[in-house]
């Protein structure tokens, strides 16, 4: 039972990590592109939320079952090879879910094969890990992408058409789905989650020294 | 593809014309100070390179340019065979006149100290580095026998006269030295110095003989300081240091005390990138790199190039104009690549 | 033609990989990446890469139509798998020296061949000899422009002036977004 | 007496950062004159609300840093008077404001204070605003007939094709030569006046705020290409003329290229980065969607700058090598 208890814990820290402490698109860098460029509105968003998922469940699994089966050097391209296979299934299952929200995406689609978030976890994380640790960071990363993806489309759309409560400026553009309206936006949203982060590890730092005076 | 001496340097304001207005001033050597030492002359007329050397030696003249004692610095210049010898009869600092004065008053002391150095180092030719086209044309009459050289208006001249007559084989040493060699022909031991008194905080800008070992206090009293001066400072205005302690005795590399009305800090921002630095720098060290260099925490050892070649002038803080101790960055960077504490990336 | 790499190569930096710290994944690559001397051996490698997935990979690729849309991309990718395991192999056991020196480029060489290849796939482009080298030379020279320009980069973008919550990573993406809006200036609208 | 024990130098050259962004900012100023004297005095209100909003971001700046608010560098000044510069005349008020916000915010204070920002901020925030709403950035009214721009609110106006426009569709612009020098042409507001331009630039060479190699390196490159490359049907000379004349080419190479923060440090460095910068410029004009390439062109070379003054300065270590050798 205790044991249990550990690895929930565990497991929620490992969840929260992936979700936003060590958020994979703000904190590690990974897999901005489709973000960036796809990430239009909340269509594509959600879109892009339900690839990523479906590609970083398969293969995290896939490659924590199997991965310590293949030397060490082979694996980056099994992953890739895994990942390849996985995405026409699960392009078809977002499509079933959200009708033509895959081709939508454009060339984004295509870029999340090979999206380093789900490659690096699945590469270095999941064969080492056992499978409960592997699906909580799968869900984790795959909420932190989510929220990122949402948080632009939605700051996106809003700018697009126009709509920003109390805007004066007229709707921007086309310039505005452009890939570096995203990078701009991405770059402000991280620096707030590196303010939080600090904030989070100064709190830590205070907490400690109370209590070892 | 013009020279560097051209370029290099910093134009900094120069107020030379109230301090060499009056003559040099001879201060009294306060108490408790040891009578100068005699030793025997030299007799000959054209005495011998060995024997000018020990007069040198014996008399403990120190070269004022960079305080190294005669004699070592012109045997150097003999092992180097050295072509011309220069005396430097100018002054770095914007607002120090102790050499141009001493050449005025004392010519021929300075000539007859010119000559014995010349044949202590056996130098064939002999120069004047007089401070200005002007000065030249001023004291040719009084100087037969030599050639002149017109420093540059630039702010480190001398480096930059260095720089200018490098490939000639040039040895240089300062005027005072010069004078006090032909002193210490006569027998007598090098016992004062020539200092300018200046700065927006005294009132009566002079030149002043004074004892070595005297105060600096009595020299800046003797300038009429105002009430309270914020920052005294001697040796230079651009790379000297400020003193706290007036105590403090005077030596031979003091060379000017300057007093201070106002701090001269402004608020240091961050470099602009105008590349003045390098430009001022005579010695070709590019301090903005340098300054990049150690902020990034992790230097390249290949842009730390030229830093262990560094005078010290301090040119390129004074060139600065968002106010970066340079200077002190390129210093630091001297230890680190010395210290080998630098980790390489 | 090659602005149009250009944007590409550099979105795929900035996209895929490798700027900046992060720790996780790529840290390793990302470190040897941050040299000028790595980012060309990495440049080659990635022209290497593109030269032999453009002759291999694009051959066998469906048509458009039926499920084709989903399916160009898998391939590829695939494709582009096969030839790291290829050279990883051949590197290994034939040149242990060389594959010392490159293996922790490798895989990350791979992954981005076939972010650069992306908006070639989705056309129905299929390349000669010549236009596959072309295209690789393409690639490996923009990606190497692209590296060599954010190694240019990282000390603007960690400096000690500037506040703490923008120091790194933060600043680094604002860095490519102004960045990759100059290059939208060529393009106005779409990028691919 | 108490003394400081302060560290040299006691005395220091005359130049000043701030003296410097002091003569940018009078330059530019100078540039507000002709158009005032056409036009009455709306370029002063653009003007105007560009810098005060460039000062509200830095104040906001400052507070939401807790920093003690300090204007002591004019170059927030020269950030918000070089925008509205490169915008028409006859856009609406928010339109260089909206630019100048994006300027300090997202291009100059992330990077820290003034000498740290990695591209110029107002190349960046022209070329958001030419981005965004590239409709209002390039359409110009035709100065040709006289025309009461009230201070606020909408102006009926002509719209005019820019020379640079009409460079663009292949035509040879139909304006008198004198035309272009005195800046009777439909272009941005500060940049059409080829005269002041070149007179303020002169100014800032001389008080030595500017480097003259970058501006003769762009301008060099930016004339070769268009003798070689004519994007109309005419004489090479012709086509210098009105490449370099027309639209913002005189204007970026005098001031936002000459910006010493994003510029090299060496002057080799300067050189190339002049004529990379002019040469991009040329290839934004042959290849690019809009009229005017010159922000574009700068960012993209603002990148290449460190770059280049690292290649200068390794070139040299090897130089010092060999010699010593």
């Amino acid at each position: 039972m205790k044991r249990n208890g550990q690895l929930l814990r565990g497991a929620r820290s490992i969840f929260l990590n992936g979700l936003l402490f060590r958020n994979p698109v703000l904190v590690g860098a990974l897999g901005l592109y489709p973000l960036v460029a796809a990430a239009r509105s909340v269509g594509s968003a959600a879109a892009l939320s339900l690839l990523f998922l479906l590609l970083a469940l398969p293969c995290g699994l896939i490659l924590c079952f199997f991965g310590m089966l293949a030397p060490r050097w082979f694996r980056p391209g099994l992953v890739l090879l895994v990942s390849a296979a996985c995405y026409p299934a699960a392009a078809a299952l977002a499509d079933l879910l959200l009708p033509g929200s895959v081709s939508g995406l454009g060339m984004a689609a295509g870029l999340m094969i090979c999206n380093s978030a789900v490659y690096s976890r699945a590469e270095e994380y999941a064969p080492e890990h056992v499978a409960a640790a592997v699906l909580a960071d799968a869900f984790g990363c795959s909420l932190g992408f989510a929220g990122v993806a949402f948080l632009l489309g939605a700051l996106r759309g809003l700018w697009l058409t126009g709509s920003l409560p109390g805007a004066v400026l007229p709707p921007a553009g086309k310039g505005f789905d452009l890939p570096f309206a995203g990078f701009l936006m991405l770059g402000f949203l991280a620096a707030l989650l590196q303010w939080l982060n600090r904030r989070r590890a100064e709190r830590a730092a205070e907490r400690l020294k109370r209590r070892i005076p | 593809m013009t020279a560097r001496w051209m370029t290099c340097g910093v134009n900094l304001e120069r107020e030379k014309e109230p301090s060499l207005r009056g003559e040099i001033v001879a201060l009294p050597a306060p108490g408790g100070l040891p009578a100068p030492r005699t030793f025997a002359p030299l007799r000959k007329k054209k005495p011998g390179r060995a024997r000018i050397l020990g007069a040198a030696e014996e008399a403990g003249i120190v070269d004022e340019l960079d305080g190294e004692p005669l004699a070592r610095k012109l045997s150097r210049y003999a092992a180097r065979k050295t072509r011309v010898l220069a005396a430097v009869c100018f002054d770095d600092d914007p607002l120090a006149t102790g050499e141009q004065a001493v050449l005025r008053e004392n010519t021929a002391q300075v000539l007859a100290g010119l000559e014995l150095a010349a044949a202590a180092c056996g130098a064939a030719e002999r120069k004047i580095a007089a401070a200005s086209r002007r000065e030249v044309r001023r004291m040719r009459g009084a100087c037969p026998g030599v050639g002149f050289w017109a420093a540059g208006d630039r702010y480190p001249a001398l480096a930059v006269l260095r720089l200018r007559h490098g490939a000639e084989r040039a040895g240089t040493i300062g005027a005072q030295a010069c004078a006090a060699l032909a002193e210490a022909a006569k027998g007598r031991a090098q016992c004062e110095t020539v200092v300018t008194v200046a700065g927006d905080g005294v009132s009566r800008w002079m030149n002043c003989r004074v004892r070595l070992g005297t105060p600096v206090g009595s020299v800046l009293q003797a300038g009429v300081p105002d009430e309270n001066p914020a920052v005294v400072a001697v040796e230079s205005a651009v790379n000297g240091r400020a003193v706290t302690d007036l105590s403090e005795p005077v030596g031979v590399l003091t060379r000017c005390v300057l007093a201070f009305r106002k701090l001269p800090r402004r608020r240091a921002l961050p470099c602009v990138g105008c590349g003045r630095c390098a430009r001022a720098c005579p010695r070709g060290i590019v301090p903005w790199m340098i300054l990049r260099q150690l902020e990034s925490g992790a230097p390249d050892p290949v842009f730390l190039l030229g830093v262990e070649r560094c005078i010290r002038c301090g040119a390129c803080g004074a060139a600065c104009p968002s106010g970066i101790g340079l200077a002190a960055v390129v210093a630091r960077a001297e230890a680190v690549k010395e210290g080998g504490a630098a980790p390489c990336r | 033609m090659f602005a149009e790499m250009m944007a590409t190569a550099l979105l795929a930096l900035g996209a895929e990989n490798l700027l900046f710290a992060g720790g996780s994944g790529f840290s390793r690559a990302l470190r040897s990446a941050r040299r000028p001397a790595a980012a060309g051996r990495y440049a080659l490698l990635v022209a290497w890469f593109s030269l032999a997935s453009a002759l291999i990979g694009f051959r066998p690729l469906p048509p458009f139509g039926t499920g084709g849309e989903a399916l160009r991309p898998a391939c590829f990718a695939a494709a582009a798998a096969g030839v790291y395991a290829a050279t990883a192999a051949l590197l290994r056991f034939l040149l242990p020296a060389l594959y010392r020196r490159v293996s922790g480029l490798l895989a990350p060489a791979a992954v981005n061949t076939v972010v650069l290849a992306m908006p070639y796939v989705r056309r129905s482009f299929s390349f000669g000899p010549a236009a596959a080298a072309g295209y690789a030379l393409g690639t490996g020279l923009a990606f190497y422009l692209a590296s060599l320009l954010l190694a240019g980069a990282e000390p603007k973008c960690r400096n000690a002036d500037m506040p703490a919550a923008f120091r790194g990573l933060p600043a680094a993406f604002l860095y490519v977004g102004i960045l990759s809006m100059a290059f939208a200036g060529f393009t106005g609208g779409r990028v691919f | 007496m108490p003394l400081t024990k302060a560290a040299a130098p006691f005395v220091r050259g005359g130049l000043t950062v701030a003296g410097m962004m002091r003569n940018a900012a009078l330059a530019l100023l100078a540039l507000l004159v002709l158009p005032v004297v056409h036009y009455g005095p709306r370029p002063l209100l653009l003007a105007g609300a560009s810098v005060l909003t460039c000062f509200a971001c830095r104040v906001l700046v400052c507070l939401v840093r807790r920093t003690s608010v300090s204007f002591s560098e004019f170059s927030v000044l020269v950030t918000g008077l070089s925008v509205p510069m490169l915008l028409p005349l006859n856009a609406p008020v928010w339109l260089p404001c909206a630019a100048s916000a994006f300027a300090v915010l997202a291009a100059r204070e992330p990077f820290g204070p003034f000498g740290r920002n990695p591209f110029n901020p107002s190349a960046a925030g022209v070329a958001f605003a030419a981005l965004c709403w590239p409709q209002r950035v390039f359409s110009y009214f035709d100065p040709s007939r006289p025309y009461g721009f009230p201070l606020f609110g909408r102006a009926a106006y002509r719209a005019a094709q820019s020379p640079a426009a009409v460079l663009k569709e292949g035509l040879k612009p139909d304006i008198l030569p004198l035309d272009l020098l005195w800046g009777r042409t439909p272009g941005p507001l500060g940049t059409t006046a080829i005269l002041v331009v070149g007179a303020c630039g002169l100014f800032l060479f001389l008080t030595r705020t500017a480097k003259w190699e970058i501006t003769a390196g762009f301008l060099g490159a930016a004339a070769l290409i268009a003798a070689l490359y004519p994007r109309i049907l005419c004489s090479p000379a012709t086509s210098v003329k009105y490449e370099l004349l027309s639209g913002s080419l005189l204007f970026g190479a005098v001031f936002l290229a000459t910006d010493p923060v994003t510029s090299p440090r060496t002057f080799s460095g300067r050189c190339v980065y002049g004529a990379f910068a002019g040469a991009l410029t040329m290839a934004f004009r042959w290849f690019g969607t809009y009229e005017q390439g010159v922000c574009f062109a700068l960012l993209i070379a603002n990148a290449f700058a460190p770059l280049l003054d690292s290649a200068v300065l390794r070139l040299r270590g090897w130089e010092g090598k060999t010699h010593e050798a």
